[in-house]
Protein backbone atom coordinates (compact mmCIF):
# COMPACT_ATOMS: atom_id res chain seq x y z
CA UNK A 1 0.00 0.00 0.00
CA UNK A 2 1.66 3.12 -0.58
CA UNK A 3 0.92 6.39 1.22
CA UNK A 4 0.98 10.30 0.22
CA UNK A 5 1.79 12.76 1.78
CA UNK A 6 1.34 16.35 0.94
CA UNK A 7 1.87 20.12 1.84
CA UNK A 8 2.82 20.76 5.70
CA UNK A 9 2.08 17.19 6.28
CA UNK A 10 4.66 15.86 3.60
CA UNK A 11 7.09 19.00 5.64
CA UNK A 12 6.71 17.88 8.63
CA UNK A 13 7.05 14.19 8.31
CA UNK A 14 9.84 14.92 6.04
CA UNK A 15 8.68 12.20 2.79
CA UNK A 16 6.06 12.87 0.25
CA UNK A 17 5.66 9.27 0.47
CA UNK A 18 6.06 5.66 1.20
CA UNK A 19 5.19 1.90 1.14
CA UNK A 20 3.86 0.56 4.45
CA UNK A 21 1.60 -2.98 4.97
CA UNK A 22 -1.86 -2.49 6.72
CA UNK A 23 -2.69 -4.90 8.90
CA UNK A 24 -5.95 -6.63 7.76
CA UNK A 25 -8.50 -5.60 10.16
CA UNK A 26 -8.38 -1.87 9.01
CA UNK A 27 -11.69 -1.79 7.27
CA UNK A 28 -12.09 1.88 7.08
CA UNK A 29 -10.71 5.71 6.92
CA UNK A 30 -10.83 6.21 11.09
CA UNK A 31 -8.78 3.04 11.62
CA UNK A 32 -6.55 3.30 9.19
CA UNK A 33 -5.51 6.77 10.92
CA UNK A 34 -5.83 5.40 14.36
CA UNK A 35 -3.50 2.75 13.28
CA UNK A 36 -1.36 5.38 11.58
CA UNK A 37 -0.86 7.61 14.89
CA UNK A 38 0.48 4.77 16.31
CA UNK A 39 3.40 4.80 14.25
CA UNK A 40 5.17 7.41 15.80
CA UNK A 41 4.66 11.10 17.47
CA UNK A 42 4.81 12.67 14.30
CA UNK A 43 2.08 11.03 13.25
CA UNK A 44 0.58 11.31 16.43
CA UNK A 45 0.71 15.38 16.38
CA UNK A 46 -0.01 15.64 12.75
CA UNK A 47 -3.82 13.82 13.78
CA UNK A 48 -3.99 14.96 16.99
CA UNK A 49 -7.47 17.31 15.14
CA UNK A 50 -8.18 14.56 12.86
CA UNK A 51 -10.63 16.96 11.41
CA UNK A 52 -8.26 18.81 9.47
CA UNK A 53 -6.43 16.03 7.46
CA UNK A 54 -8.13 15.13 4.57
CA UNK A 55 -7.60 11.75 3.25
CA UNK A 56 -8.21 10.45 -0.69
CA UNK A 57 -8.22 6.51 -1.37
CA UNK A 58 -7.30 5.71 -4.44
CA UNK A 59 -7.58 9.62 -5.59
CA UNK A 60 -11.18 9.76 -4.35
CA UNK A 61 -11.99 12.15 -1.41
CA UNK A 62 -13.17 10.21 1.24
CA UNK A 63 -15.29 10.68 4.90
CA UNK A 64 -13.85 8.93 7.82
CA UNK A 65 -16.29 6.78 8.02
CA UNK A 66 -15.85 5.22 4.76
CA UNK A 67 -14.42 1.71 3.70
CA UNK A 68 -11.13 1.52 2.25
CA UNK A 69 -11.75 -1.08 -0.19
CA UNK A 70 -9.09 -2.40 -1.95
CA UNK A 71 -7.04 0.96 -1.86
CA UNK A 72 -3.63 0.61 -3.46
CA UNK A 73 -2.54 4.45 -2.57
CA UNK A 74 -4.57 6.54 0.43
CA UNK A 75 -3.36 10.51 0.90
CA UNK A 76 -3.15 12.51 3.66
CA UNK A 77 -3.34 16.47 3.41
CA UNK A 78 -4.43 19.71 4.65
CA UNK A 79 -7.95 21.49 3.28
CA UNK A 80 -7.20 22.10 0.07
CA UNK A 81 -6.39 26.20 -1.53
CA UNK A 82 -6.50 25.51 -5.23
CA UNK A 83 -7.86 28.07 -7.13
CA UNK B 1 -7.90 14.84 -19.02
CA UNK B 2 -10.88 15.10 -21.17
CA UNK B 3 -14.20 13.83 -22.30
CA UNK B 4 -16.68 14.95 -24.97
CA UNK B 5 -17.43 18.08 -23.01
CA UNK B 6 -14.97 18.74 -20.62
CA UNK B 7 -11.01 19.12 -21.00
CA UNK B 8 -8.71 19.54 -17.65
CA UNK B 9 -5.16 20.10 -18.14
CA UNK B 10 -2.61 20.67 -15.02
CA UNK B 11 0.29 22.26 -16.18
CA UNK B 12 3.35 24.62 -15.27
CA UNK B 13 3.20 26.36 -18.45
CA UNK B 14 0.90 29.44 -18.54
CA UNK B 15 -1.74 29.92 -20.60
CA UNK B 16 -3.32 31.86 -23.79
CA UNK B 17 -7.39 32.64 -22.62
CA UNK B 18 -8.14 33.68 -26.30
CA UNK B 19 -6.85 29.87 -27.75
CA UNK B 20 -8.76 28.50 -25.45
CA UNK B 21 -12.06 30.68 -25.97
CA UNK B 22 -11.11 29.52 -29.65
CA UNK B 23 -11.31 25.79 -28.71
CA UNK B 24 -14.64 26.86 -27.45
CA UNK B 25 -16.19 28.73 -30.15
CA UNK B 26 -14.42 28.63 -33.28
CA UNK B 27 -15.96 26.74 -36.12
CA UNK B 28 -19.64 26.68 -34.03
CA UNK B 29 -22.55 28.16 -34.36
CA UNK B 30 -24.75 27.40 -31.69
CA UNK B 31 -22.55 29.12 -28.58
CA UNK B 32 -23.86 32.48 -27.86
CA UNK B 33 -22.19 32.67 -24.69
CA UNK B 34 -18.84 32.57 -23.49
CA UNK B 35 -17.77 33.03 -19.39
CA UNK B 36 -13.51 33.02 -18.86
CA UNK B 37 -12.08 33.36 -15.28
CA UNK B 38 -8.93 34.14 -14.52
CA UNK B 39 -7.03 33.32 -11.26
CA UNK B 40 -3.87 35.76 -11.02
CA UNK B 41 -1.41 35.61 -7.72
CA UNK B 42 -1.54 39.07 -5.98
CA UNK B 43 1.16 40.10 -4.08
CA UNK B 44 -0.63 40.93 -0.61
CA UNK B 45 0.35 44.85 -0.04
CA UNK B 46 3.88 43.67 -1.64
CA UNK B 47 4.68 41.41 1.03
CA UNK B 48 4.24 38.50 -1.27
CA UNK B 49 7.07 37.40 -3.70
CA UNK B 50 5.75 34.12 -4.79
CA UNK B 51 3.39 31.34 -4.21
CA UNK B 52 4.46 27.90 -4.80
CA UNK B 53 1.64 25.68 -5.59
CA UNK B 54 2.02 21.92 -4.52
CA UNK B 55 -0.75 19.21 -6.35
CA UNK B 56 -1.32 15.64 -5.97
CA UNK B 57 -0.68 14.56 -9.54
CA UNK B 58 -3.59 12.18 -11.30
CA UNK B 59 -5.77 13.18 -8.66
CA UNK B 60 -5.83 17.11 -9.43
CA UNK B 61 -6.87 16.17 -13.33
CA UNK B 62 -9.47 13.28 -12.13
CA UNK B 63 -11.33 15.56 -9.23
CA UNK B 64 -11.41 18.76 -12.08
CA UNK B 65 -12.61 16.33 -14.49
CA UNK B 66 -15.18 15.24 -11.84
CA UNK B 67 -16.35 18.60 -11.26
CA UNK B 68 -16.55 19.68 -14.79
CA UNK B 69 -19.13 16.88 -14.94
CA UNK B 70 -20.96 17.81 -12.50
CA UNK B 71 -21.33 20.98 -14.14
CA UNK B 72 -22.02 19.60 -17.44
CA UNK B 73 -24.90 17.59 -16.02
CA UNK B 74 -26.32 20.77 -14.05
CA UNK B 75 -26.19 23.34 -17.12
CA UNK B 76 -26.29 23.18 -20.77
CA UNK B 77 -22.68 23.84 -21.47
CA UNK B 78 -21.35 23.19 -25.16
CA UNK B 79 -17.60 23.24 -23.78
CA UNK B 80 -15.89 23.37 -20.77
CA UNK B 81 -12.06 23.99 -20.45
CA UNK B 82 -10.10 24.09 -17.10
CA UNK B 83 -5.98 24.52 -16.92
CA UNK B 84 -4.23 24.91 -13.22
CA UNK B 85 -0.67 25.83 -12.81
CA UNK B 86 1.83 24.54 -10.77
CA UNK B 87 4.82 25.56 -9.08
CA UNK B 88 6.36 28.75 -8.21
CA UNK B 89 3.89 31.92 -9.73
CA UNK B 90 5.25 35.69 -9.09
CA UNK B 91 2.46 38.09 -8.23
CA UNK B 92 0.69 38.96 -11.56
CA UNK B 93 0.70 35.89 -13.03
CA UNK B 94 -2.01 33.46 -13.80
CA UNK B 95 -2.82 31.17 -11.51
CA UNK B 96 -6.05 29.23 -13.13
CA UNK B 97 -8.36 29.66 -15.89
CA UNK B 98 -11.72 28.64 -16.34
CA UNK B 99 -13.74 28.84 -19.23
CA UNK B 100 -17.24 27.68 -20.06
CA UNK B 101 -19.39 28.56 -23.10
CA UNK B 102 -23.36 27.70 -23.76
CA UNK B 103 -25.79 29.02 -25.65
CA UNK B 104 -27.38 30.86 -22.58
CA UNK B 105 -25.36 33.51 -21.01
CA UNK B 106 -26.27 32.89 -16.94
CA UNK B 107 -25.51 28.51 -17.72
CA UNK B 108 -22.03 29.98 -19.02
CA UNK B 109 -21.84 32.11 -15.55
CA UNK B 110 -23.28 29.68 -13.28
CA UNK B 111 -20.90 26.46 -14.87
CA UNK B 112 -17.53 29.46 -14.62
CA UNK B 113 -18.57 29.92 -11.14
CA UNK B 114 -19.55 26.34 -9.69
CA UNK B 115 -16.47 25.38 -11.02
CA UNK B 116 -14.70 28.37 -9.31
CA UNK B 117 -15.77 27.51 -6.30
CA UNK B 118 -15.44 23.76 -6.08
CA UNK B 119 -12.54 23.88 -7.25
CA UNK B 120 -11.30 25.65 -4.31
CA UNK B 121 -12.43 23.52 -1.94
CA UNK B 122 -12.14 20.01 -3.18
CA UNK B 123 -9.16 20.47 -6.19
CA UNK B 124 -5.78 18.76 -4.22
CA UNK B 125 -3.97 21.58 -4.47
CA UNK B 126 -1.41 23.53 -1.72
CA UNK B 127 -0.19 26.98 -1.69
CA UNK B 128 3.05 27.85 0.06
CA UNK B 129 3.87 31.83 0.38
CA UNK B 130 7.29 33.01 -0.42
CA UNK B 131 7.83 36.41 1.65
CA UNK B 132 9.90 39.42 -0.33
CA UNK B 133 12.15 39.21 2.60
CA UNK B 134 13.25 36.15 1.27
CA UNK B 135 11.99 33.72 3.79
CA UNK B 136 9.89 31.27 3.47
CA UNK B 137 6.21 32.06 4.48
CA UNK B 138 3.21 29.73 5.51
CA UNK B 139 0.84 27.18 4.14
CA UNK B 140 -2.09 28.98 3.17
CA UNK B 141 -5.13 28.39 5.16
CA UNK B 142 -8.18 27.42 3.65
CA UNK B 143 -10.99 29.99 3.82
CA UNK B 144 -14.16 29.52 5.74
CA UNK B 145 -15.86 31.69 3.00
CA UNK B 146 -14.89 29.64 0.56
CA UNK B 147 -16.85 26.29 2.08
CA UNK B 148 -19.76 28.95 2.59
CA UNK B 149 -19.70 29.71 -1.26
CA UNK B 150 -20.56 25.69 -2.02
CA UNK B 151 -23.95 26.14 -0.02
CA UNK B 152 -25.33 27.92 -3.06
CA UNK B 153 -25.21 25.35 -5.05
CA UNK B 154 -26.95 22.59 -3.13
CA UNK C 1 -16.04 56.75 -23.31
CA UNK C 2 -14.23 55.85 -19.84
CA UNK C 3 -13.69 57.01 -16.34
CA UNK C 4 -10.68 55.90 -13.92
CA UNK C 5 -12.01 52.68 -13.57
CA UNK C 6 -14.66 51.85 -16.45
CA UNK C 7 -13.92 51.73 -20.02
CA UNK C 8 -17.13 51.37 -22.91
CA UNK C 9 -16.39 51.03 -26.30
CA UNK C 10 -19.15 50.94 -29.37
CA UNK C 11 -17.64 49.72 -32.26
CA UNK C 12 -18.14 48.05 -35.70
CA UNK C 13 -14.76 46.29 -35.23
CA UNK C 14 -14.29 42.56 -33.46
CA UNK C 15 -12.54 42.86 -30.10
CA UNK C 16 -9.17 40.95 -28.67
CA UNK C 17 -9.97 39.36 -25.49
CA UNK C 18 -6.64 39.10 -24.44
CA UNK C 19 -5.97 42.95 -24.76
CA UNK C 20 -8.50 43.84 -22.61
CA UNK C 21 -7.81 41.15 -19.62
CA UNK C 22 -3.94 42.36 -20.25
CA UNK C 23 -5.35 46.13 -20.20
CA UNK C 24 -6.87 45.21 -16.71
CA UNK C 25 -3.89 43.34 -14.95
CA UNK C 26 -0.72 44.58 -16.73
CA UNK C 27 1.74 46.13 -14.21
CA UNK C 28 -0.45 45.70 -11.51
CA UNK C 29 -0.26 43.26 -8.38
CA UNK C 30 -3.78 43.70 -6.91
CA UNK C 31 -5.85 41.87 -9.38
CA UNK C 32 -6.42 38.36 -7.93
CA UNK C 33 -9.99 37.45 -10.81
CA UNK C 34 -10.57 38.77 -13.93
CA UNK C 35 -13.76 37.20 -15.43
CA UNK C 36 -14.83 37.88 -18.90
CA UNK C 37 -18.13 37.74 -21.01
CA UNK C 38 -18.68 36.77 -24.71
CA UNK C 39 -21.68 37.18 -26.37
CA UNK C 40 -21.91 34.98 -29.79
CA UNK C 41 -24.52 35.83 -32.40
CA UNK C 42 -25.73 32.10 -32.55
CA UNK C 43 -27.56 30.50 -36.16
CA UNK C 44 -30.59 29.52 -34.34
CA UNK C 45 -30.96 25.84 -35.55
CA UNK C 46 -29.31 27.15 -38.99
CA UNK C 47 -32.14 29.76 -40.07
CA UNK C 48 -30.03 32.84 -39.35
CA UNK C 49 -27.46 34.58 -41.80
CA UNK C 50 -26.70 37.19 -39.91
CA UNK C 51 -28.40 39.88 -37.19
CA UNK C 52 -28.09 43.77 -37.78
CA UNK C 53 -27.67 45.57 -34.73
CA UNK C 54 -28.55 48.89 -34.82
CA UNK C 55 -27.90 51.34 -31.68
CA UNK C 56 -28.65 54.65 -30.59
CA UNK C 57 -25.35 56.92 -30.52
CA UNK C 58 -24.01 58.71 -28.10
CA UNK C 59 -26.69 57.35 -25.16
CA UNK C 60 -25.13 53.50 -25.68
CA UNK C 61 -22.01 54.77 -24.27
CA UNK C 62 -23.72 57.11 -21.96
CA UNK C 63 -25.90 54.33 -20.62
CA UNK C 64 -23.33 51.08 -20.63
CA UNK C 65 -21.24 53.87 -18.63
CA UNK C 66 -23.93 54.39 -16.07
CA UNK C 67 -24.50 50.98 -15.49
CA UNK C 68 -20.98 50.09 -15.15
CA UNK C 69 -20.15 52.97 -12.63
CA UNK C 70 -23.11 51.17 -10.19
CA UNK C 71 -21.38 48.23 -10.67
CA UNK C 72 -18.49 49.92 -9.29
CA UNK C 73 -20.46 51.28 -6.57
CA UNK C 74 -21.57 48.04 -5.62
CA UNK C 75 -18.87 45.77 -5.62
CA UNK C 76 -14.84 46.14 -5.39
CA UNK C 77 -13.90 46.12 -8.76
CA UNK C 78 -10.11 47.48 -10.25
CA UNK C 79 -11.48 47.56 -13.87
CA UNK C 80 -14.17 46.97 -16.00
CA UNK C 81 -14.43 47.02 -20.13
CA UNK C 82 -16.92 47.12 -21.83
CA UNK C 83 -17.34 46.95 -26.12
CA UNK C 84 -20.42 46.56 -27.89
CA UNK C 85 -20.57 46.00 -31.60
CA UNK C 86 -23.04 47.03 -33.64
CA UNK C 87 -23.67 46.94 -38.02
CA UNK C 88 -24.03 43.22 -39.58
CA UNK C 89 -22.69 40.83 -37.15
CA UNK C 90 -22.00 36.87 -38.76
CA UNK C 91 -23.02 33.37 -36.44
CA UNK C 92 -20.29 32.63 -34.55
CA UNK C 93 -18.96 36.32 -34.68
CA UNK C 94 -18.61 38.41 -31.08
CA UNK C 95 -21.32 41.23 -30.56
CA UNK C 96 -20.59 41.97 -27.06
CA UNK C 97 -17.58 41.50 -24.35
CA UNK C 98 -17.92 42.41 -20.47
CA UNK C 99 -14.22 42.01 -18.58
CA UNK C 100 -14.48 42.87 -14.70
CA UNK C 101 -11.10 42.29 -12.49
CA UNK C 102 -11.50 42.43 -8.57
CA UNK C 103 -8.90 41.30 -5.80
CA UNK C 104 -11.75 38.81 -5.22
CA UNK C 105 -13.41 36.31 -7.45
CA UNK C 106 -16.69 36.68 -6.48
CA UNK C 107 -16.95 40.29 -6.97
CA UNK C 108 -15.39 39.54 -10.71
CA UNK C 109 -18.23 37.44 -11.42
CA UNK C 110 -20.85 39.22 -10.15
CA UNK C 111 -19.97 42.43 -11.75
CA UNK C 112 -19.54 40.46 -15.23
CA UNK C 113 -23.03 39.40 -14.49
CA UNK C 114 -24.92 42.30 -13.33
CA UNK C 115 -23.16 44.12 -16.48
CA UNK C 116 -24.65 42.03 -18.70
CA UNK C 117 -27.83 41.37 -17.17
CA UNK C 118 -28.17 45.57 -17.22
CA UNK C 119 -27.33 45.59 -20.69
CA UNK C 120 -29.47 43.62 -22.35
CA UNK C 121 -32.55 45.73 -20.96
CA UNK C 122 -30.94 48.56 -20.57
CA UNK C 123 -28.81 49.62 -23.77
CA UNK C 124 -30.19 51.07 -26.25
CA UNK C 125 -29.66 48.52 -29.05
CA UNK C 126 -32.15 46.76 -31.63
CA UNK C 127 -31.49 43.44 -33.50
CA UNK C 128 -32.78 42.69 -36.69
CA UNK C 129 -33.01 39.13 -38.43
CA UNK C 130 -31.46 38.69 -41.56
CA UNK C 131 -32.95 34.68 -42.56
CA UNK C 132 -30.64 32.03 -44.89
CA UNK C 133 -33.47 32.22 -47.09
CA UNK C 134 -32.09 36.15 -47.99
CA UNK C 135 -35.32 37.20 -46.39
CA UNK C 136 -35.04 40.09 -43.61
CA UNK C 137 -36.98 38.74 -40.62
CA UNK C 138 -38.22 40.02 -37.68
CA UNK C 139 -36.24 42.92 -34.98
CA UNK C 140 -35.56 40.34 -31.84
CA UNK C 141 -38.52 40.71 -29.45
CA UNK C 142 -37.45 42.03 -25.51
CA UNK C 143 -37.25 38.54 -23.47
CA UNK C 144 -39.46 38.25 -20.11
CA UNK C 145 -36.72 36.42 -19.01
CA UNK C 146 -33.93 39.21 -19.27
CA UNK C 147 -36.44 41.37 -17.51
CA UNK C 148 -36.70 38.49 -14.48
CA UNK C 149 -32.72 38.69 -14.71
CA UNK C 150 -32.76 42.06 -13.58
CA UNK C 151 -34.57 41.21 -9.69
CA UNK C 152 -32.00 39.28 -8.27
CA UNK C 153 -29.78 42.52 -7.85
CA UNK C 154 -32.81 44.34 -6.44
CA UNK D 1 -36.09 69.96 -30.63
CA UNK D 2 -35.02 66.90 -32.21
CA UNK D 3 -37.06 63.67 -32.63
CA UNK D 4 -34.94 60.28 -33.06
CA UNK D 5 -36.51 57.08 -33.84
CA UNK D 6 -35.26 53.65 -33.78
CA UNK D 7 -35.74 49.97 -34.42
CA UNK D 8 -39.27 49.02 -36.00
CA UNK D 9 -40.59 52.61 -34.91
CA UNK D 10 -37.85 54.24 -37.59
CA UNK D 11 -38.75 51.82 -40.30
CA UNK D 12 -42.70 52.31 -39.64
CA UNK D 13 -42.39 56.26 -39.72
CA UNK D 14 -39.36 56.18 -42.68
CA UNK D 15 -37.39 58.07 -40.94
CA UNK D 16 -34.71 58.03 -38.39
CA UNK D 17 -34.74 61.75 -36.98
CA UNK D 18 -36.94 64.92 -37.55
CA UNK D 19 -36.77 68.50 -36.05
CA UNK D 20 -40.03 69.81 -34.60
CA UNK D 21 -41.39 72.39 -32.37
CA UNK D 22 -43.07 71.60 -28.99
CA UNK D 23 -46.60 73.27 -27.83
CA UNK D 24 -44.73 74.82 -24.71
CA UNK D 25 -47.60 73.72 -22.64
CA UNK D 26 -46.14 70.36 -22.73
CA UNK D 27 -44.71 69.04 -19.37
CA UNK D 28 -44.00 65.51 -19.74
CA UNK D 29 -43.08 62.58 -21.62
CA UNK D 30 -46.42 61.51 -21.17
CA UNK D 31 -47.94 64.65 -22.87
CA UNK D 32 -45.53 64.81 -24.98
CA UNK D 33 -46.74 60.84 -26.38
CA UNK D 34 -50.39 62.41 -26.39
CA UNK D 35 -49.53 65.44 -28.72
CA UNK D 36 -47.32 62.75 -30.93
CA UNK D 37 -50.59 60.90 -31.23
CA UNK D 38 -51.98 63.73 -33.57
CA UNK D 39 -49.74 64.21 -35.80
CA UNK D 40 -50.93 61.42 -37.75
CA UNK D 41 -52.15 57.97 -38.19
CA UNK D 42 -48.27 56.60 -37.83
CA UNK D 43 -47.76 57.94 -34.90
CA UNK D 44 -51.04 56.79 -33.31
CA UNK D 45 -50.48 53.41 -34.64
CA UNK D 46 -47.15 53.09 -33.28
CA UNK D 47 -48.32 54.59 -29.32
CA UNK D 48 -51.55 52.72 -29.75
CA UNK D 49 -50.31 50.31 -26.77
CA UNK D 50 -47.81 52.84 -25.21
CA UNK D 51 -46.30 50.85 -22.76
CA UNK D 52 -44.08 48.94 -25.40
CA UNK D 53 -42.43 52.48 -26.49
CA UNK D 54 -39.73 53.42 -23.98
CA UNK D 55 -38.62 57.32 -24.07
CA UNK D 56 -35.55 58.79 -23.50
CA UNK D 57 -34.94 62.39 -23.19
CA UNK D 58 -31.04 63.58 -23.91
CA UNK D 59 -30.49 60.35 -24.02
CA UNK D 60 -31.65 59.28 -20.40
CA UNK D 61 -34.40 56.62 -20.10
CA UNK D 62 -37.43 58.37 -18.68
CA UNK D 63 -40.89 57.08 -17.22
CA UNK D 64 -43.80 58.44 -18.90
CA UNK D 65 -44.70 60.65 -15.52
CA UNK D 66 -41.55 62.56 -15.50
CA UNK D 67 -40.47 65.72 -16.69
CA UNK D 68 -39.29 66.99 -20.10
CA UNK D 69 -37.36 70.04 -18.81
CA UNK D 70 -35.38 71.84 -21.12
CA UNK D 71 -34.78 68.57 -23.49
CA UNK D 72 -32.69 68.87 -26.72
CA UNK D 73 -33.29 65.38 -27.90
CA UNK D 74 -35.94 63.26 -27.39
CA UNK D 75 -35.97 59.65 -28.43
CA UNK D 76 -38.27 56.35 -29.44
CA UNK D 77 -37.91 53.19 -29.32
CA UNK D 78 -39.16 49.47 -28.44
CA UNK D 79 -37.67 47.80 -25.52
CA UNK D 80 -34.15 47.30 -25.98
CA UNK D 81 -32.44 44.19 -27.30
CA UNK D 82 -28.42 44.52 -26.50
CA UNK D 83 -25.99 42.24 -25.12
Amino acid sequence: MKLLYFSWIRERLGMGEEMVELPAEIKTVGEFLDWLKTRGEEFEAILEVPEIVRVAVDQEHKNYDELLGDAREIALFPPMTGG
Amino acid sequence: MANAVSNVRIQAEDFDVNTEISALSDGRNDVGAVVTFSGLCRDEGGTLAALELEHYPGMAEAEILRIAEQACARWPLTGLRVIHRYGKIAPGENIVLVVAASPHRQAAFDGASYLMDYLKTRAPFWKKEHLIDGSSGEWVSAKDADDEALKRWE
